[in-house]
C-alpha cells in the first residue's frame, strides 16, 4: 500500500499541525496546574499562541551572524524532525509520519541535530553566558544519554529490532506487553534520563534563570525566540510520543496518545516542582549511578 | 690478479721505507701512504670482484659453500708451512679485507690533517694496523694469528699513546694490560692445542678435533677462544676498551672499533669449527649478553663517543652471537651471508662514519652535540644512525628480519634480547639525533664538515645504502617495494628546488603511483589503496600552503604515502614489514621536523620502534608456526622465499572465503597474533599505548600532523585487518582475541574522546579525538562480519574525510593566528567562512548527527553491535559519542564563534592550497550523505568473504535488527530546514546586524574581547565529576620503565670504574667464571 | 589577656597607659576637641580614641597591628572640619583576641599643599586600605601617593566635580541644575508643618 | 580521590590563569567604545506599525503578552516579587518575567535611580526590541523623591528614556502595580504604545540628556 509522495507530506504537515497545538496546549496546561498547586489561576490557555505572535511581532531584531541567524532554524529542524521520524499513531497511514528513513537510532542522533545547531547559534551570538549554558547542557546530556542508551538497547535487544514501529508492535496486545511491565527497570532509567532531557528540576542547571540568564538563547529575541517556542512545543510532542511508542505501548489514536503524553509529562512536572536543582556535577554523577545501574538491570533483563 | 702477498707487503714496505720518504717532505709521505692504504683496498677489492664473481660463474647464484670455493692459498717465501706463512684469499677473507680495508682508507683521509701535521710514526703505526688486520684475516696458521695479533695489539696502543693526553696514555695502558693478558692466553692455548694437533694449522687442529680430546684439549680451545673474545670487549669485561674509545680521537676510534674488531672477529670465525657446543652456546650467551647489556647501559651515556662505544660493543657481541647460532644450527651459505655479512657490513660503515662525523664536536656530550650545519652532514648523519637502528634499507634490517625471522622458536630469549637491545640502541641513537636536530635549528654553535669527513663518510653512507638494497634484492624483495625510498632520494636529490616546485613533484609522484596502483587492486584493498593515495595526495597539496622551506619535507612526505601504499603491495611478510619501517621511520623524521618536536618524536620514534619489533617478532613466529606446506620448505628457507600464502594477500582481500574455517595452530599461532596486533594497536595508539600519541600529533608540524592523523593511523587498521583475514585461526587459538581487541577498540574510544574533552591545545584535541575515532574501528574490526567490517571500512573513509578536514582547519587557523590554544582565538568566523563551513560539516559528520554521512558509520556500528547483543560495547561506545559533542562544540565554539580577539581582527582565510583539499572532502562527505549506497554498497562487496548481513532496498539499508535510509533523511532534513528558512525571511523585519560587542552583559558593556570569550577550562564541571577518569595512569607506568631500566642501566654501568687494575680483574674473573661454566 | 604579642594589657585605659609609657603618643591634654593632637577619649570599655600627628600615625598604627594584637582594619573615614580647614581620618582597629577597638584618629590639613590634601598609604599593612583610600580620594579629594589604583572612579563614573563629600559642595544647587528638577514640587517640612497646623495663628 | 583531583586541577588552572595574564602584560583596560568592529554605531529607525485590524491583533497580542524585564533598579524592586505569588498572580495578565532584555518588552524602573544606574537602564532599554514599555515606580521616578537634591540621582527619569506608565507612590503597593500594568494594556490596545518610536524620533534629544548627566560615556550612542 504505497502512499504517494504528496499525500505522505500532507499527512506529515496535519501531524505536525496536531503536534504543535498539543505541545503547546499542554505547556499551557502544566503551567496551569502547577499554579493551581500554588494557589494561583495562572496564565490563560491560549497565552502561550499569545507570546508566540507577540515574538513574531516584534519590530526589530539583530543579527550577530549568519550562525545565529541560522541557529533557530537548526533547532526548529532538529525538532520537527524528530517528530517526522517518529510513527505517532501506531498503524495509522495518516499518522506515520516519515518513520520509513530510520529506526530509533536515527531519532536518537537527530535529537542532537537541533541542539547542536542551537548551540552554533548561541555561540556565534558572543555572548559568555551562552557557552556557559551550552558548556553545562552539552556535559549533562552526555551523562543522561547513558541510562537512555542501555533503556533503548535493552529495547532492541528484548524485541530484537530497532524499528520503532515494530517495537510498538510487540507491546500489543494488553498493557502487561508494555515494556514498562516487561522491563520496569529500562523503562525506569530511560524516564529518569527524559527528566534530564527535559532539563526541568532537578537537572534545569542548564538554563538556570537565576544565574546565567537562560542559558544558550540569551541573545535570542523577537521572530528567533518565536521559532525557539514554536519548537518546544513540537519538540516536547515528539519526545513524548517517542517515550510513549518505546515504554508505554504506543497509541492506535490520537485519544490514548493524548492520555498517555499527558500522563507521561505530569511524571516530570511532578518531580519539577518537587525537587530543587543539581549543579552540573551532580547530575551528571547521579545520571552515571542510580539510573545507569537501573539501565543495567534492565539490560540483564533484556537479555535474560 | 695480484698476490694476496702483497696485502702483507706493502704495508710492511711503505713502513719502512715511509721515513726515508718523509725527509724529503710531508707531501711525499703523505702520498706514499694513501697510496700503500688504497693498493691494499684495491687489491683486496680486486679479490672481492674475482672471487664473488668466480663463485658467481661457477654456480650460477650465490647460496654455495662460500668458504675457498673461487679462492687461493699462498705460501711465503714458497715453502710450505709450518716453515712458511700460509695465507688464504677467499671470498669471505676478501669480503672481509675489502670492507675493512675501505674503512682504513676512510679513516686514514679523516685523520689526514693529523698524517700531516704529527711526526711520521703515526702513519708508521697506522699502517702497522692494517697490516695486522691484513694478517689476522688471512693466515692459516695460529701461530702467525698471534704474530699478527701483537702486531696489531702494539700498534694500536702506540697509537693510543701517541696522542700524549693523559687519557690517552691511561687508556693505551688499560689496552696493553687487557692485551697482554689476551696474548698470554692465546699462546698458551696455542701451545696446548699444538701439543695435541701436531701441528699449528687450523685446519690441521680443527681436523684433528681438539675439544673431542679431553679436558685438555678444551681447555686449549677456551683459552684461544677467551683471548680472541678479550679483544672483542665481551661484557663486563671490556671497560677497558670503553676508556679507549672515549679518550682517544674519534679518527684513530674507527680503527680500533672497526678494522681491528673485523680482524679479530674473523680470525675468531676461523677458530670457529674447534670449539666445542658448551662454548658455542656460551659464545651465544655472551654475545646476546653483551648486545643487550651494552645498549641498556648505552641509554645512560652522556658521551657521544662513548655512547658510539657501547654501540660498537654491542654490535660486535651481536655478531659473536651470530657466530655462535651459525655454528650451532649450521647455518650456511646465503642465510649466513645475509645475517652475518650484513649485520657487519652495516656495523662497519655506520659506526666509522660516525666516529667520523663526531670527530669534531668529539668532546661533547649528546646533549650539546649540535651537529653538521649543512643538510647533507644531518643527512649523512641520519643515515647511519638508520643503519645502525637497523632501519630500511640498511643491511642490517635484513640481517635482524632474517635472524628473528630463523631462531624465534628455538632461541626465543635471544630474539627478547636482541630485540630489547636493539630498542634500546635506537632509542639513544635516535635521542642523540634528535637533540642534534633541534640544537642545530635553534641555532647553537653548529659546524662544518670539513671535506676530510665529509668524502669518506658520504662514501661510507653510499656504500651502505646501495649494500642494504641489494641485500633486500637478495632477499627477494620486489624492487617495487623500495619505490618508497627512491621516490625520497630522488627528491631528496632535488632539495636545492623551491619548496613549492618539490611539492608539485611529490604530488606527481604520488598521483602516478596512485593512477598505477589502485586500478590493480580490488575490494579491501582498493578502498584503503584510495584512503593512503587520495588522502596522501590531498594532504601533500595542502601543505603547499606553506611559505618558507623546510628541507628534507618533500622526500620524507613522498616516501611515506608511497610507503603506506606498499604496505598494500606487499606480497610478503617481509615487505610488508618493509613497507611498515619505511612507513616508521619517514614519519619519524616529518615528525621531527616540528619545532618542539623533539621530545615527542623520540616518544613516538620509541613506541614505533618497539611496536615494530613486537610486530616483528609475532611475524616471525606466525611464520615459523605456519604448517610447512605453508610456507614450503625449512623454516630457515622460509624467511627468503616469498610466502605463498602472502603473495596471495590482495587477492584474498575481497574474494569469498570462509576466513574462520581454519583449525586453529595452538598456543603460538595466538601469541603471534597477539603480538602482531600489539604491534598494530602501537601505531593506532590503542588505550594504554597513546601515550606517544598526542605529542607527536601536537608537536609534529602543522602541515605534517594531518596526514598522521588522517591517513597514516589507518595504515594500524589496515594490517590489523590484512592479518585477520590471513591468520583468522590464530585469532581464537590461545584466547578470545577478538573479544579482547573490541573491549581495547571501545576503550580506546572512551578514553580518547574524554581526554580530548579537557585539552586546550587545538592540535592535542584532535590528536585525542583520532585515538577516539580509531577506537571504535578497532572496535568494528573485532566484530569479525560483514557489518561490523563495512563499519570499520566505513569509517575509515569517512574518518579520512571529517579528520582531513578538521585538522586542516585546524592548521589553517593555527597558521593564522599563531597559537594552538583554542581559548586565545574566538570569533574567526567571519574572517575564515570557509574554513568555519568545513569545519561545521566536519564536526556535524565527526559527531553522527543526520543527515550527514557520519551517522552512517554509527548506525551501522550499532546495528552490528545490537545484533550481537554486545549491549555494553554498544552503551560505552554511544557515552563515547556523546562526548565526542563536548570537544567538537568546544573546538568550534572557541575557535570561530565568541568573540574576535583585536589583534586577530587582520586575520585573512586559509590560504587555497589548505582550502582545495578541504572542499574536495567536503564535496565527496555530501555526496556519501546524500548517497550512502554509494559507499557502503562497495564497502560490502569488498567484504564478500563473511555472511551478508545486511541489503538494500529502495535505498534503505536494512540490517537485521534496523533500516536507515540517508537520502530520504537528507531530503527530509534539507526540506524542513528551507521551509523554516523562508518562514523567517518571511515574517521577520530586516535585522539589524551588530558587532561582537552588542551583547545583553548583565547592562553592563564588555570590557575587552579576552575577558568576555568563555573558553578556557570550558568544561569545569565535567572535569570535577569525570576528572579523574583521565589520571595519566597509562603515562605514569610508562614513564615509570622508562626510569627503571635508565637506572637499571645506570646501575650496570657502576661497574666500569676507570680503574685499569679492575679492568685487569674483570677480565680474569670473566675468563674464570666463563671456564668454570664451560668445564662444568 | 593577649599573650602572643610584645605588649599584654586587659583593659583599654591600660592600653592608652601603656601607648604613652612606651612613647608612642603624647601625654594627655585636656578634653578637646578631636582635630588636636594628643587628644585621648576612652569611649567604652572597648573602644578609645586618640588623636596623633599625620607623622606618627603610620608608626602607630603598625604598632598596634603587629605589638598589641589590633590585627584588623576595621575602616578607614574621615570627616571634613571645613571651619579648621582640616579633614580627620579615622582608622579603626580592631583586636580579635580581646575585641576592642581603638581609632586612631589624624587630622591633616584641607589644602596642605598644592596637591591638596595627602596622607600616607597604608595599603602595605592591609591590603584592603586601599579601597578605603581610593573612596577617600573620590569622595574626599585626599590623596594617598603609592596606593594602588587610588586615582581610579570608585563609584563616581566619571565624576569632574569638587569631591562631593568636602562640605564646600552644594549638592543641592548642584542636582537642581544638573537633572531636570520637575516644576511645581513643594516642600513639607514635618516641623512647619506641624506648626501650621497647631498654632495657625503664628 | 576527587579532592586530590580538584586540588590539582585548581593548581593548574591558577597557574594557566597566571600564565595568561604574564602573558597579557599590564591589563590594557576597556577596549575603545567607538570601535566600530566592536560596537554596532547604527541609530535606531522608527519602525512604522501595521495597519487597521491586523496591527489591531497585533496589539492585543502585545497587550497580553507583557514580558518584563527582571532588573531591580531601586527598592521598588521589591515590590515587584509579590506580584508572581498567589496573592496577586500577574500571570493572569500574561505578565511574566524574563531575565534578559532582548526578549523582554516591559520595562519597570524600580525607583530611584542614581547616575551610574541610569547609565545600564539607558543601555538595557535600548537593548530590548521595539516595540518596548516602560513603567516608572514610585515618586523618586517622577520628581525625585527623597533623594531630589542628591548629587548623584536623577530626578525625571522620562528625561533620559520615554516612559508609558507611571505609578505614583513610595513605594507603590503591588495592586497599584497591577493597576499599572491593565493601563499599560489599555494603552497599547488603544495603539499608544509607540514610545519606542517616539525615542528613537527624540533620539538626539534623549541622547543629550542623557550625555549630560551621564560623564564617562563609553558605550556607543545608541546599544543594539
Amino acid at each position: 500500500m504505497e502512499t504517494s509522495l504528496v499525500l505522505k507530506i500532507a499527512y506529515a504537515a496535519l501531524s505536525l499541525f496536531i503536534a504543535f497545538n498539543y505541545g503547546i496546549l499542554l505547556g499551557a496546561t502544566t503551567y496551569r496546574i502547577r499554579a493551581r498547586v500554588q494557589g494561583r489561576l495562572g496564565i490563560r490557555l491560549y497565552q502561550p499562541y499569545l507570546d508566540i505572535i507577540k515574538n513574531n511581532a516584534k519590530r526589530t531584531s539583530i543579527s550577530h551572524g549568519i550562525m545565529f541567524y541560522l541557529g533557530p532554524i537548526f533547532r526548529i529542524t532538529g525538532g520537527v524532525g524528530t517528530f517526522l521520524f517518529i510513527p505517532m499513531i501506531y498503524g495509522s497511514v495518516v499518522f506515520s509520519n516519515f518513520s520509513f528513513a530510520g529506526d530509533v537510532l536515527l531519532v536518537l542522533y537527530f535529537i542532537f541535530f537541533g541542539q547542536l545547531g542551537m548551540a552554533l547559534g548561541a555561540g556565534e551570538g558572543g555572548h559568555p553566558y551562552s557557552a556557559i549554558g551550552v558548556s553545562r547542557g552539552l556535559a549533562q546530556m552526555t551523562a543522561f544519554e547513558v541510562p537512555f542508551t542501555l533503556a533503548i538497547i535493552a529495547l532492541a535487544v528484548q524485541h530484537n529490532t530497532l524499528s520503532i514501529t515494530e517495537i510498538i508492535a510487540a507491546q500489543q496486545g494488553g498493557i502487561l506487553n508494555w515494556s514498562l511491565f516487561t522491563n520496569p527497570a529500562a523503562t525506569a532509567a530511560a524516564l529518569i534520563a527524559f527528566l534530564g532531557m527535559n532539563m526541568g528540576n532537578p537537572f534545569s542547571v542548564v538554563t538556570a534563570p537565576q544565574e546565567i540568564p537562560i542559558g544558550p538563547p540569551v541573545e535570542y529575541h523577537s521572530n528567533y525566540l518565536g521559532l525557539l517556542q514554536t519548537n518546544r512545543s513540537i519538540f516536547n510532542s515528539a519526545k513524548l510520543i517517542l517515550f510513549m511508542n518505546l515504554f508505554f505501548g504506543g497509541a492506535t489514536n490520537l485519544i490514548v496518545m493524548i492520555i498517555k503524553t499527558f500522563l507521561i509529562y505530569m511524571i516530570t512536572v511532578i518531580i519539577g516542582v518537587a525537587f530543587p536543582r543539581f549543579r552540573v556535577e551532580q547530575s551528571i554523577r547521579f545520571f552515571l549511578v542510580v539510573p545507569t545501574l537501573i539501565g543495567l538491570v534492565g539490560l540483564v533483563i533484556a537479555l535474560w | 690478479m695480484v698476490s694476496p702477498i702483497y696485502l702483507i707487503v706493502i704495508p710492511l714496505a711503505v713502513a719502512f721505507f715511509i721515513s726515508f720518504f718523509d725527509r724529503l717532505g710531508r707531501g711525499l709521505s703523505l702520498t706514499l701512504f694513501y697510496a700503500g692504504l688504497i693498493a691494499l683496498t684495491a687489491i683486496s677489492g680486486s679479490w672481492l670482484l674475482s672471487t664473488v664473481t668466480g663463485i658467481i660463474g661457477s654456480e650460477g647464484a650465490i647460496g654455495g659453500q662460500l668458504s675457498q670455493a673461487a679462492g687461493t692459498l699462498v705460501f711465503t717465501a714458497g715453502l710450505e708451512p709450518p716453515l712458511s706463512i700460509a695465507l688464504a684469499m677467499g671470498p669471505q677473507e676478501a669480503f672481509f679485507l675489502f670492507f675493512a680495508n675501505l674503512a682504513g682508507l676512510g679513516a686514514a683521509v679523516v685523520l689526514g690533517r693529523r698524517m700531516a701535521a704529527e711526526s711520521v710514526t703515526a702513519m708508521v703505526l697506522f699502517l702497522m694496523v692494517m697490516l695486522g688486520a691484513q694478517g689476522l684475516v688471512m693466515t692459516l696458521d695460529l701461530f702467525n694469528l698471534f704474530v699478527f695479533l701483537e702486531i696489531s695489539s702494539i700498534a694500536t696502543y702506540s697509537l693510543i699513546a701517541l696522542e700524549r693526553s693523559r687519557g690517552s696514555m691511561s687508556a693505551g695502558f688499560k689496552y696493553i694490560i687487557a692485551g697482554g693478558i689476551a696474548s698470554a692466553l692465546f699462546l698458551i692455548g696455542t701451545i696446548y692445542l699444538y701439543r695435541i694437533a701436531g701441528s699449528l694449522a687450523i685446519a690441521d687442529i680443527i681436523a684433528a678435533q681438539p675439544a673431542a680430546a679431553g679436558m685438555a684439549g678444551v681447555t686449549a680451545v677456551f683459552l684461544l677462544t677467551a683471548a680472541l673474545l678479550i679483544e672483542l670487549k665481551p661484557f663486563p669485561a671490556n671497560g677497558w676498551a670503553l676508556d679507549v674509545y672515549q679518550s682517544v680521537q674519534s679518527g684513530v676510534v674507527s680503527v680500533i672499533a672497526v678494522v681491528n674488531s673485523a680482524a679479530v672477529l674473523f680470525a675468531l670465525y676461523k677458530v670457529f669449527p674447534m670449539l666445542p657446543a658448551p662454548l658455542t652456546n656460551a659464545l651465544l650467551w655472551i654475545g646476546i649478553t653483551t648486545f643487550f647489556a651494552s645498549n641498556l647501559i648505552g641509554l645512560r651515556q652522556s658521551s657521544v663517543k662513548r655512547m658510539l662505544g657501547y654501540s660498537s660493543s654491542a654490535q660486535i657481541g651481536l655478531l659473536i652471537s651470530v657466530l655462535a647460532l651459525s655454528a650451532m644450527y649450521g647455518w650456511s651459505g646465503r642465510l649466513q651471508v645475509i645475517v652475518f655479512a650484513s649485520i657487519f657490513f652495516g656495523h662497519i660503515f655506520s659506526k666509522a662514519g660516525l666516529f667520523w662525523l663526531t670527530e669534531v664536536q668529539e668532546e661533547r656530550g649528546w646533549k650539546g652535540w649540535s651537529g653538521p650545519r649543512a643538510a647533507g652532514g644531518v643527512l649523512l648523519l641520519a643515515v647511519f644512525i638508520a643503519a645502525l637502528a637497523g632501519l630500511p634499507p640498511f643491511p642490517t634490517f635484513w640481517a635482524k628480519w632474517v635472524l628473528v625471522k630463523s631462531i624465534i622458536l628455538q632461541q626465543p630469549l635471544v630474539v627478547a634480547m636482541l630485540l630489547l637491545g636493539s630498542l634500546c640502541e635506537a632509542v639513544y641513537l635516535l635521542r642523540w639525533f634528535g637533540r642534534t636536530v633541534h640544537l642545530r635549528r635553534t641555532a647553537a654553535a653548529s659546524w662544518n664538515t670539513p671535506a676530510r669527513i665529509a668524502l669518506p663518510a658520504a662514501a661510507a653512507a653510499i656504500l651502505l645504502t646501495v649494500g642494504g638494497v641489494i641485500a633486500g634484492l637478495a632477499a627477494d624483495v620486489e624492487p617495487l617495494m623500495f619505490l618508497p625510498l627512491a621516490a625520497g632520494l630522488v627528491l631528496g636529490l632535488l632539495v636545492w628546488l623551491p619548496s613549492r616546485l618539490q611539492g608539485f613533484i611529490a604530488a606527481a609522484l604520488v598521483t602516478a603511483a596512485g593512477a598505477l596502483f589502485i586500478p590493480q587492486m580490488q575490494g579491501m584493498a582498493s578502498v584503503f589503496a584510495l584512503v593512503f593515495y587520495g588522502g596522501g595526495l590531498l594532504m601533500l597539496i595542502a601543505t603547499l600552503y606553506k611559505r618558507q622551506d623546510s628541507p628534507g619535507f618533500y622526500p620524507l612526505f613522498a616516501a611515506l604515502v608511497l610507503s603506506l601504499g606498499s604496505l598494500i603491495q606487499a606480497t610478503g611478510l617481509l615487505e610488508f614489514f618493509l613497507a611498515w619501517e619505511i612507513m616508521t621511520f619517514s614519519s619519524y623524521f616529518l615528525i621531527l621536523l616540528g619545532r618542539e618536536a623533539e621530545k615527542p618524536a623520540l616518544n613516538y620514534a620509541t613506541f614505533s620502534v618497539g611496536g615494530a619489533f613486537v610486530l616483528m617478532s609475532g611475524m616471525a613466529l606466525m611464520a615459523a608456526v605456519l604448517p610447512p606446506e605453508i610456507f614450503q620448505g625449512s623454516l630457515i628457507a622460509a624467511q627468503v622465499s616469498a610466502e605463498p600464502l602472502l603473495a596471495a594477500a590482495p587477492g584474498i582481500i575481497g574474494q569469498g572465503r570462509d576466513v574462520f574455517a581454519v583449525a586453529p595452530n595452538g598456543f603460538l599461532g595466538g601469541l603471534a597474533f597477539t603480538l602482531i596486533a600489539i604491534g598494530f594497536l602501537t601505531k593506532i595508539g590503542a588505550a594504554g599505548l597513546h601515550i606517544w600519541l598526542p605529542d607527536a600529533y601536537a608537536e609534529a608540524n602543522d602541515d605534517v600532523t594531518p596526514l598522521l592523523s588522517a591517513v597514516l593511523s589507518k595504515a594500524g587498521i589496515f594490517g590489523l585487518m590484512l592479518f585477520v583475514l590471513l591468520f583468522p585461526a590464530a585469532l581464537f587459538s590461545w584466547f578470545n582475541l577478538p573479544f579482547v581487541l573490541r573491549w581495547v577498540g571501545v576503550l580506546t574510544a572512551f578514553f580518547g574522546t574524554l581526554m580530548a574533552v579537557f585539552e586546550e591545545d587545538i592540535k592535542r584535541v584532535f590528536a585525542y579525538s583520532s585515538m577516539g575515532q580509531l577506537g571504535y574501528i578497532v572496535l568494528a574490526v573485532g566484530l569479525l562480519n560483514q557489518l561490523g567490517w563495512t563499519t570499520a571500512l566505513y569509517l575509515t573513509v569517512i574518518h579520512l574525510l571529517f579528520k582531513g578536514m578538521l585538522f586542516l582547519t585546524a592548521t589553517a587557523v593555527i597558521d593564522r593566528t599563531g597559537t594552538r590554544q583554542m581559548y586565545r582565538m574566538g570569533g574567526l568566523i567571519k574572517n575564515m567562512p570557509i574554513s568555519f563551513i568545513s569545519a561545521l560539516i566536519a564536526i556535524i559528520a565527526l559527531s553522527g548527527v543526520p543527515p550527514l554521512a557520519g551517522f552512517g558509520g554509527k548506525w551501522l556500528l550499532y546495528n552490528a553491535l545490537t545484533a550481537n547483543n554486545y549491549v555494553l560495547l554498544a552503551a560505552v561506545a554511544f557515552f563515547s559519542s556523546t562526548i565526542a559533542f563536548l570537544y567538537l562544540f568546544r573546538f568550534i565554539y572557541t575557535v570561530f564563534l565568541g568573540q574576535l580577539k583585536i589583534e586577530h581582527r587582520r586575520v585573512r582565510e586559509a590560504p587555497a592550497a589548505l582550502l582545495l583539499p578541504q572542499v574536495v572532502f567536503i564535496l565527496a562527505l555530501m555526496a556519501v550523505s546524500m548517497f550512502p549506497n554509494l559507499l557502503i554498497q562497495p564497502l560490502q562487496s569488498a567484504l564478500a568473504m563473511f555472511p551478508a548481513d545486511a541489503g538494500w532496498q529502495n535505498g534503505t539499508m536494512v540490517s537485521s535488527i534496523g533500516y536507515w535510509n540517508g537520502s530520504a533523511v537528507m531530503w527530509i532534513t534539507m526540506s524542513v530546514f528551507i521551509l523554516m528558512l523562508l518562514w523567517l525571511l518571511f515574517v521577520q523585519r530586516k535585522p539589524q546586524p551588530v558587532s561582537q560587542f552588542n551583547i545583553v552583559f548583565a547592562a553592563e558593556r564588555p570590557e575587552r574581547p579576552e575577558t568576555t570569550h568563555y573558553g578556557y577550562n570550558f568544561f569545569a564541571p565535567y572535569r570535577k565529576a569525570l576528572g579523574f577518569l583521565v589520571t595519566p595512569l597509562a603515562g605514569r607506568f610508562w614513564h615509570r620503565i622508562a626510569e627503571v631500566t635508565g637506572s637499571i642501566g645506570g646501575a650496570a654501568r657502576r661497574i666500569y670504574t676507570g680503574n685499569g687494575q679492575t679492568y685487569a680483574l674483570h677480565i680474569l674473573l670473566f675468563v674464570t667464571i666463563l671456564y668454570f661454566l664451560i668445564a662444568r | 589577656m593577649n599573650t602572643s604579642y610584645q605588649y599584654s594589657y586587659t583593659n583599654i585605659e591600660e592600653l592608652l597607659e601603656i601607648l604613652v609609657e612606651k612613647g608612642f603618643i603624647a601625654p594627655a591634654t585636656e578634653q578637646q576637641h578631636a582635630t588636636v593632637i594628643g587628644r585621648r577619649q576612652v569611649q567604652s570599655s572597648d573602644l578609645a580614641f586618640v588623636t596623633v600627628a599625620p607623622e606618627a600615625a603610620r608608626h602607630l598604627i603598625l604598632d598596634l597591628r603587629d605589638r598589641f594584637g589590633f590585627t584588623h582594619l576595621v575602616l578607614l573615614t574621615a570627616v571634613d572640619y571645613i571651619e579648621e580647614g582640616k579633614f580627620l581620618l579615622t582608622y579603626l582597629l580592631h583586636n580579635y583576641e580581646l575585641h576592642h577597638d581603638i581609632g586612631v584618629q589624624v587630622p591633616i590639613g584641607r589644602e596642605a599643599a598644592e596637591a591638596g590634601a595627602s596622607m600616607e598609604s597604608i595599603h602595605d599593612l592591609w591590603a584592603q586600605a586601599g579601597t578605603y583610600q581610593r573612596e577617600l580620594k573620590e569622595m574626599f579629594g585626599i590623596d594617598f601617593p603609592g596606593s594602588p589604583r587610588v586615582d581610579e572612579p570608585f563609584i563616581l563614573e566619571g565624576w569632574d566635580e569638587v569631591p562631593p563629600m568636602r562640605r564646600e559642595f552644594d549638592t543641592k544647587q548642584y542636582s537642581e541644575t544638573t537633572y531636570f528638577p520637575r516644576p511645581g514640587r513643594s516642600t513639607n517640612d514635618p516641623a512647619d508643618y506641624m506648626r501650621q497646623k497647631l498654632y495657625p495663628k503664628e | 580521590m576527587s579532592t586530590d583531583i580538584n586540588k590539582e586541577d585548581t593548581q593548574t588552572q591558577q597557574e594557566s590563569i597566571r600564565q595568561v595574564v604574564e602573558a597579557m602584560g599590564e591589563y590594557p583596560g576597556a577596549a575603545d567604545a567607538s570601535d566600530p568592529q566592536l560596537f554596532c554605531e547604527a541609530r535606531p529607525k522608527v519602525e512604522k506599525p501595521f495597519r487597521g485590524v491586523f496591527e489591531k491583533f497585533l496589539n492585543w497580542a502585545r497587550a497580553n503578552s507583557l514580558w518584563v524585564l527582571g532588573f531591580g533598579t531601586g527598592c521598588g524592586a521589591i515590590e515587584l516579587r509579590p506580584l508572581m505569588t498567589s496573592r496577586f498572580d500577574a500571570s493572569r495578565f500574561g505578565v511574566a518575567g524574563r531575565p534578559t532584555p532582548r526578549q523582554s518588552s516591559v520595562f519597570i524602573i524600580g525607583g530611584y535611580a542614581s547616575v551610574k544606574t541610569l547609565k545600564r537602564i539607558v543601555r538595557s532599554y535600548e537593548q530590548m526590541q521595539n516595540p518596548k514599555f516602560v513603567i516608572a515606580l514610585g515618586s523618586c521616578t517622577i520628581n525625585g523623591g527623597m533623594y531630589w537634591d542628591s548629587y548623584n540621582t536623577i530626578n525625571r527619569i522620562d528625561q533620559y528614556i520615554p516612559v508609558d506608565v507611571y505609578i505614583t507612590g513610595c513605594m507603590p503597593r503591588p495592586e497599584a502595580i497591577l493597576a499599572g500594568f491593565v493601563k499599560l494594556q489599555e494603552l497599547i490596545k488603544a495603539g499608544r504604545g509607540e514610545k519606542a518610536n517616539e525615542y528613537a524620533e527624540h533620539f538626539d534629544w534623549y541622547k543629550a540628556n542623557q550625555k549630560k548627566v551621564i560623564k564617562d560615556w563609553d558605550m556607543p550612542d545608541y546599544n543594539w
